[in-house]
């Protein structure tokens, strides 16, 4: 018994000792990580594991943008500095990682948290915190919810947004054809069939299939929507499960016309996964994005936006992810001009819910007091020839019944180094 | 009907794959009584050094020769450095280091490839063959069984026809009277792994191709598969792999096509109950299947 | 033996008090950390007497988990205590079917079922996604902490009750009958069976104990995260719990602590590491997240072959040494 | 003339408790020395020592000249040095033909497939059961098979551990009388574990008692043996 108790002393001792060791205190008055010089936000990413493919790009383009306006003298005299810690996509290390960066290493915010079952789990503690939680990176509607989490702001214009805008193209573009659904068995799915449902009417779909990302295999799912006779499949899909729906379809001789998800609809992630072999099957495929593309060499943020990968990342493949990452990067530092220079959280709040922020993105964001959302519209893009380019006019809609509008305004041009002014 | 027959021919073909693979794990586990929880990531080493060679000759059949000789230094390497000094305190070590491994392999191929999925060419065809309107097997499916009867074969007449194999399995059954009737056990034990490791090596160049790509993760859910195959088989048998494997893959495809493809867990375990329950040591744990 | 629980009472009190104590030298994050990991204790506890000390080989503790969490996720936030007791009871009822089950099976055979019951929570959250909201998961709404002390210190404070309850009840049962019957069973079935323990019932009974505590480290789980989602439960958290007994040191109560500690300050350790290094942008884009699996991998490698009996069978044969 | 094994201080054990305490013990070639002794007395420590199965903590083993120290289990029955473990440990799982082929694999010579047919020709029985698994064989069989693989890797000492235990008394006559045979046609040399003492001693040239791990009796005629050990 006597080294039962002993055990318990020791261990309780020595637990004492480890933890006040690693402890540190990092006690500081006024907002936390900004001092005059620097400001540090962090971000949870899924460096690791299965989702890291073409995500993991993502914090080092956004990194390497802040490099870019760290080199042009930060904002407001401020320095950025971005730490990015790797969760794996998996929600326990999500909650170490987040309060890791909040308690301890005390961020001003946190930036682009990548995942929706990641994400969701850190909202209460963030809210509890008060931390600025900007840019969510998913396209789930729980970011827009001003009531329960007021310092929470998306950034993808959501499922349902992107599902009624494909529809309404396929409406106008592909009528009378036999249109099926194929969508992972979650929100992502269960939103974007809401939009499509919403703009060609409920009976429309003529099969649905789902997938799930922990079963590979999808010739099944394929093999009914082809004895199904679907002409277009809408496929809301990540970019492993686009490519691999594709090469299944095309080995089972069914070509139907592919209508993705902006989520798994980026050509150089797909033509990458596909290889050479497969790579000509995306010829036709119709998505949708809200931001400047990487096959189009003349507009100008991409222009800038590669300079400043090849500056900072040079051993960075340039695809969509890298666009996103920056584009984020963009958005926060937008806001932080934004907040002015007595930075707190309170201001960087208020001053995204101000919005009034223009580009990267060809649509305004939602942003008000009423609307957390992000990006409210997507313009519809089709591969051809190998090229991803965007077609016809750019849309923007809300996550419920409104219509679908045609958004008229010139797209935003880039400032010089593509630093906004302040 | 012609659902029935595509499903069949499907789950078929993966179950090819899980059988090879369930067949690499009877081979550790009848030689040491491990469960090699490390097959599924030294299998995908090997494929990356396919990658390699393949990406460096132009030359799919030359990645896949790197990839089975690869894949049997690897299997060699891990019994000399680790399983020979891990299996003395007690069952559960060797599992855990074989996890440790998992980890520390996977996170080098993170480091020297990234965490990208590459795409990996097929040397035939996926395209399924049609028979009046029928998708039936694609030349690769026929490849795939072919290999994977093949490898079957020469394993059957390796450890029924051969010296070697009479070693393998005497030092499997009974360890202390081979080395008295001198079989090096400890040099028949490394061989043990680097065939599974190889065969492994195999089941992942197979099935890569027609799954997300090339990534350290890529063989995680193929290895719970094929674990599950060779438990349904019973783990001292290597017929009942193959039976377990071709099993598993056709169910899987049954219940994907007909039930929807997030009901496949749940298949999987009430299989394995089912099977379990009745015969606690798997389908052909008894005396009859000892022979190889 | 009333005596003998009288002193486990009094070490449990007099250790978690100093935990308790130890909350108010740690900043809010250690604490979160001390929180998780005595969550993380709940389910080390039970499976290291599971495996330990039965001898049965569990890779489905993460799932049993999810039963505790989901339970708390779906009742009614107000009475914490109430549906965190319900939490266990589920996992318990959970832990007697698949202990049924296991009793009939050995070794990898368990292994495999028990993989098999891992792999099924996501499917389940997904096919009855109206109830379990699928990959997204629920939020966790638990009732705030008391105006006096910090939301970080109360969590801790919660874990380590829980935790103090697990440890109390588990010594206690080691040291009743039960204990002595599970050891039999483990050293020698045939031989404890000619003694007339029934061997079928201690094993589903063991089973069941570490489903309990399983319950019960998901439900603080749960609390502390704020919500559930399958991919907390998924196959790694199985393994990792797995790891973390055997590398604390395997059948002892002190050793499912110190594997507990170290899946919380492992990865933590290991990434400060990494960070203070000056690494350039490519190099330091393919370490990180990298770096910690390699050195965590590279660890438990060189735990197994280099120190057996874990890090508790260290710990002793170093004190042992020192007298 | 020189023994063919001599063992000098031989102390042995499992995990620190020491089982074989200081053993001495010299067998010349061609005869049959017979080790007996109660349960629990040693006898088998001794053999799996001298076939390398256990390490020794102390002492030294030489076999035919050599210090065995280091050499390992696999090597020993190259040197011409056969155990036959108790209970037969015939594997199951193989053959009657298996069986008797792993005994020769490491066998480089032309003669190997000459010695299988002379087991075969010796032990008939075998003959008849040539491709039944092992676990289909009686005890006498079983008996045979390890005796017969343990032959035909021709060796010059041979490590007998209780091969009568459970076996009929006709068949346990024909096996001593078999090693008898070979004693004087080929001198092998035998070293035979028995509790049997009766039958052990009708063949053995010379005999020890081991009592508490110690060779308490060596060299003692067969009035004294038997008093010593059976108490009559």
């Amino acid at each position: 018994m006597r080294t039962i108790l002993h055990r318990g002393l020791t261990l309780a001792a020595a637990s004492v000792l480890v933890i006040a060791a690693a402890a540190c205190g990092g006690g500081s008055s006024g907002t936390p990580g900004v001092t005059a010089s620097t400001v540090v936000v962090g971000t949870h990413q899924p460096l690791t594991g299965p989702a890291s493919p073409g995500y993991s790009k993502i914090s080092v383009a956004t990194k390497a943008y802040f490099d870019h306006v760290n080199a042009h003298g930060g904002v407001h005299g401020r320095k950025i500095t971005y730490r990015v810690m790797d969760d794996g996509y998996n929600p326990a290390n999500t909650q170490q990682v987040v309060r890791k960066l909040v308690l301890s290493d005390r961020v001003f915010a946190v930036l682009n948290g990548l995942g929706t079952p990641t994400h969701t789990g850190v909202l209460d503690f963030l809210k509890t915190n008060r931390v600025p939680d900007l840019f969510v990176a998913s396209g789930s509607r729980s970011w827009n919810q001003p009531a329960k989490y007021p310092t929470t702001f998306g950034f993808n214009p959501d499922y349902t947004v992107e599902g009624k805008i494909l529809a309404t193209y396929i409406k106008g573009n592909l009528p009378n054809r036999k249109v099926c659904f194929f969508g992972q068995a979650d929100d992502f799915g269960r939103d974007a069939l809401a939009g499509v449902r919403q703009v060609l009417g409920a009976g429309t779909i003529a099969t649905r299939q789902s997938y799930v990302p922990t079963n590979t295999d999808v010739a099944p799912q394929l093999s009914t929507l082809k004895a199904a006779g679907c002409q277009v499949v809408v496929s809301a899909t990540v970019p492993g499960f686009t490519a691999l729906a594709v090469a299944t379809a095309a080995r089972l001789g069914f070509r139907p016309q592919w209508v993705v998800s902006n989520v798994g609809g980026d050509k150089t992630t797909l033509a990458a996964r596909l290889g050479a072999a497969g790579a000509p099957l995306l010829d036709g495929l119709v998505s949708a994005g809200y931001l400047p593309a990487v096959d189009e060499p003349a507009n100008p943020w991409t222009v800038q936006f590669r300079k400043i990968a090849e500056e900072y990342a040079p051993d960075l493949e340039f695809d969509g992810n890298v666009i996103y990452g920056m584009s984020v990067g963009y958005l926060f530092v937008q806001a932080l001009q934004a907040a002015g220079r007595d930075l707190t959280r309170t201001s960087i709040v208020d001053a995204v819910t101000a919005n009034g922020f223009t580009g990267p993105g060809m649509v305004p964001l939602r942003f008000s007091a009423g609307d957390h959302s992000g990006y409210g519209g997507l313009r519809v893009n089709r591969v051809t020839g190998g090229k991803q380019a965007y077609v016809g006019p750019v849309y923007v809609t809300d996550d419920r019944s409104g219509p679908v509008r045609e958004y008229t305004e010139a797209a935003p041009t880039p400032p010089a180094n593509a630093i906004p002014v302040g | 009907m012609e659902r029935f027959v595509f499903l069949t021919l499907d789950g078929l073909a993966r179950g090819a794959v899980y059988a090879a693979f369930g067949l690499a794990l009877v081979l550790i586990w009848r030689g040491t009584r491990v469960v090699n929880f490390a097959q599924g990531a030294l299998a995908v080493a090997s494929a990356y050094l396919a990658y390699t060679v393949t990406g460096a000759t132009g030359s799919y059949w030359w990645g896949l020769v790197a990839a089975l000789a690869g894949g049997l230094a690897l299997g060699a390497l891990v019994e000399l450095l680790v399983m020979r000094w891990a299996g003395r305190a007690g069952p559960l070590e060797p599992v855990i280091a074989a996890l440790g491994l998992v980890l520390l392999i996977q996170a080098l191929l993170g480091m020297v490839y990234g965490n990208d999925f590459h795409p990996v060419d097929t040397p035939f065809a996926r395209t399924a063959l049609t028979v009046r309107g029928f998708d039936l097997v694609s030349p690769y499916d026929l490849f795939v069984l072919g290999a994977v009867l093949t490898v079957m074969l020469l394993l059957a007449v390796l450890f029924g026809r051969t010296k070697t194999g009479l070693r393998m399995r005497a030092a499997a059954f009974a360890p202390e009277v081979s080395r008295l009737l001198g079989v090096r056990v400890g040099r028949v034990l490394t061989l043990g792994w680097a065939l599974a490791a190889a065969v492994g090596a195999l089941a992942a160049m197979l099935v890569i191709p027609t799954e997300l790509g090339l990534h350290p993760t890529a063989m995680d859910l193929v290895f719970v598969s094929g674990f599950t195959a060779a438990v349904v088989g019973g783990l001292d048998s290597p017929v009942g792999a193959v039976v377990g494997g071709l099993g598993v893959g056709v169910v899987l495809s049954y219940v994907g096509g007909y039930l929807g493809s997030d009901a496949t867990p749940v298949a999987v375990l009430l299989l394995l109950l089912t099977v379990l329950l009745l015969r606690p040591g798997g389908l052909f744990s008894t005396v009859q299947a000892r022979r190889v | 033996m009333a005596r003998v629980g009288l002193r486990h009472l009094t070490v449990t009190i007099a250790g978690a008090s100093a935990l308790v104590g130890l909350t108010y030298l740690l900043d809010p994050f250690r604490n979160y950390q001390l929180a998780t990991a005595a969550a993380y204790l709940c389910a080390t506890a039970g499976l290291t007497l599971l495996i330990g000390l039965n001898g049965q080989v569990s890779l489905g503790h993460g799932a049993l988990m999810a039963t505790g969490a989901y339970t708390v996720a779906l009742l009614p936030s107000g009475m914490l205590l109430l549906s965190v007791a319900a939490a266990v009871l589920v996992a318990t009822l959970a832990g007697a079917v698949v202990g049924v089950a296991a009793a009939r099976l050995r070794g990898p055979y368990l292994a495999g079922v028990t993989l098999a019951v891992t792999m099924v929570v996501p499917a389940v959250t997904t096919m009855a996604d109206a109830v379990f909201h699928g990959d997204q998961g629920l939020s966790v709404a638990a009732p705030p902490a008391p105006l006096w002390v910090a939301p970080e210190r109360w969590q801790a404070w919660q874990a380590i009750a829980a935790a103090a309850v697990t440890l109390f009840v588990l010594a206690n049962l080691l040291r009743s009958r039960f204990g002595r019957e599970w050891r039999a069973v483990r050293d020698d079935e045939v031989a404890a069976q000619l003694a007339g323990i029934p061997v079928a019932r201690t094993q589903v009974l063991a089973f069941v104990v570490s489903a309990a505590c399983a319950g019960l480290g998901g439900a603080m789980f749960a609390v502390l995260a704020q919500s559930v989602s399958p991919s907390t439960f998924s196959l790694t958290l199985s393994l990792y719990l797995l790891l973390a007994v055997v590398v604390g040191g395997l059948g002892s109560l002190a050793g499912a602590a110190w594997g507990a500690l170290l899946l919380v300050l492992l990865p933590d350790a290991i990434h400060s590491v990494t960070d203070g290094l000056p690494l350039g942008p490519d190099l330091a884009q393919r370490l990180t997240g990298n770096l910690p699996l390699a050195v965590f991998g590279l660890t438990l490698v060189l735990v197994v072959l280099a120190v057996p009996g874990g890090l508790q069978g260290l710990l002793v044969r170093a004190v042992r040494r020192l007298r | 003339m020189r023994p063919l094994l001599e063992v000098q201080g031989l102390t042995a054990g499992y995990g620190g408790v020491p089982v074989l305490d200081e053993v001495d013990l010299a067998i010349e070639p061609a005869t049959i020395c017979a080790v007996l002794g109660a349960n629990g007395a040693g006898k088998t420590t001794l053999v799996r020592a001298l076939s390398g199965l256990i390490r020794p903590a102390a002492g030294q083993v030489v076999y035919d000249g050599r210090n065995l120290d280091g050499v390992p289990v696999e090597d020993r029955v190259r040197l011409g040095l056969a155990h036959v473990p108790e209970g037969r440990a015939v594997v199951e799982q193989l053959t009657v033909d298996e069986n008797l082929r792993l005994a020769v694999l490491w066998r480089r010579d032309r003669h190997v497939r000459r010695d299988l047919a002379e087991v075969y020709e010796l032990f008939e029985p075998l003959a008849r059961r040539r491709s039944h698994l092992g676990h289909q064989l009686s005890g006498g069989e079983r008996q045979m098979l390890a005796l017969g693989r343990a032959l035909v890797a021709g060796p010059r000492l041979l490590l007998l551990d209780e091969p009568s235990l459970g076996l009929a008394p006709k068949v346990i006559a024909e096996i001593l009388t078999l090693l008898a045979r070979l004693r004087d046609t080929t001198g092998l040399t035998v070293l035979l574990v028995e509790q049997n003492v009766r039958s052990a001693l009708s063949v053995a040239d010379r005999s020890v008692v081991m009592a508490l791990g110690r060779v308490t009796t060596a060299d003692v005629s067969d009035a004294t043996l038997r008093h010593a050990y059976l108490g009559f």
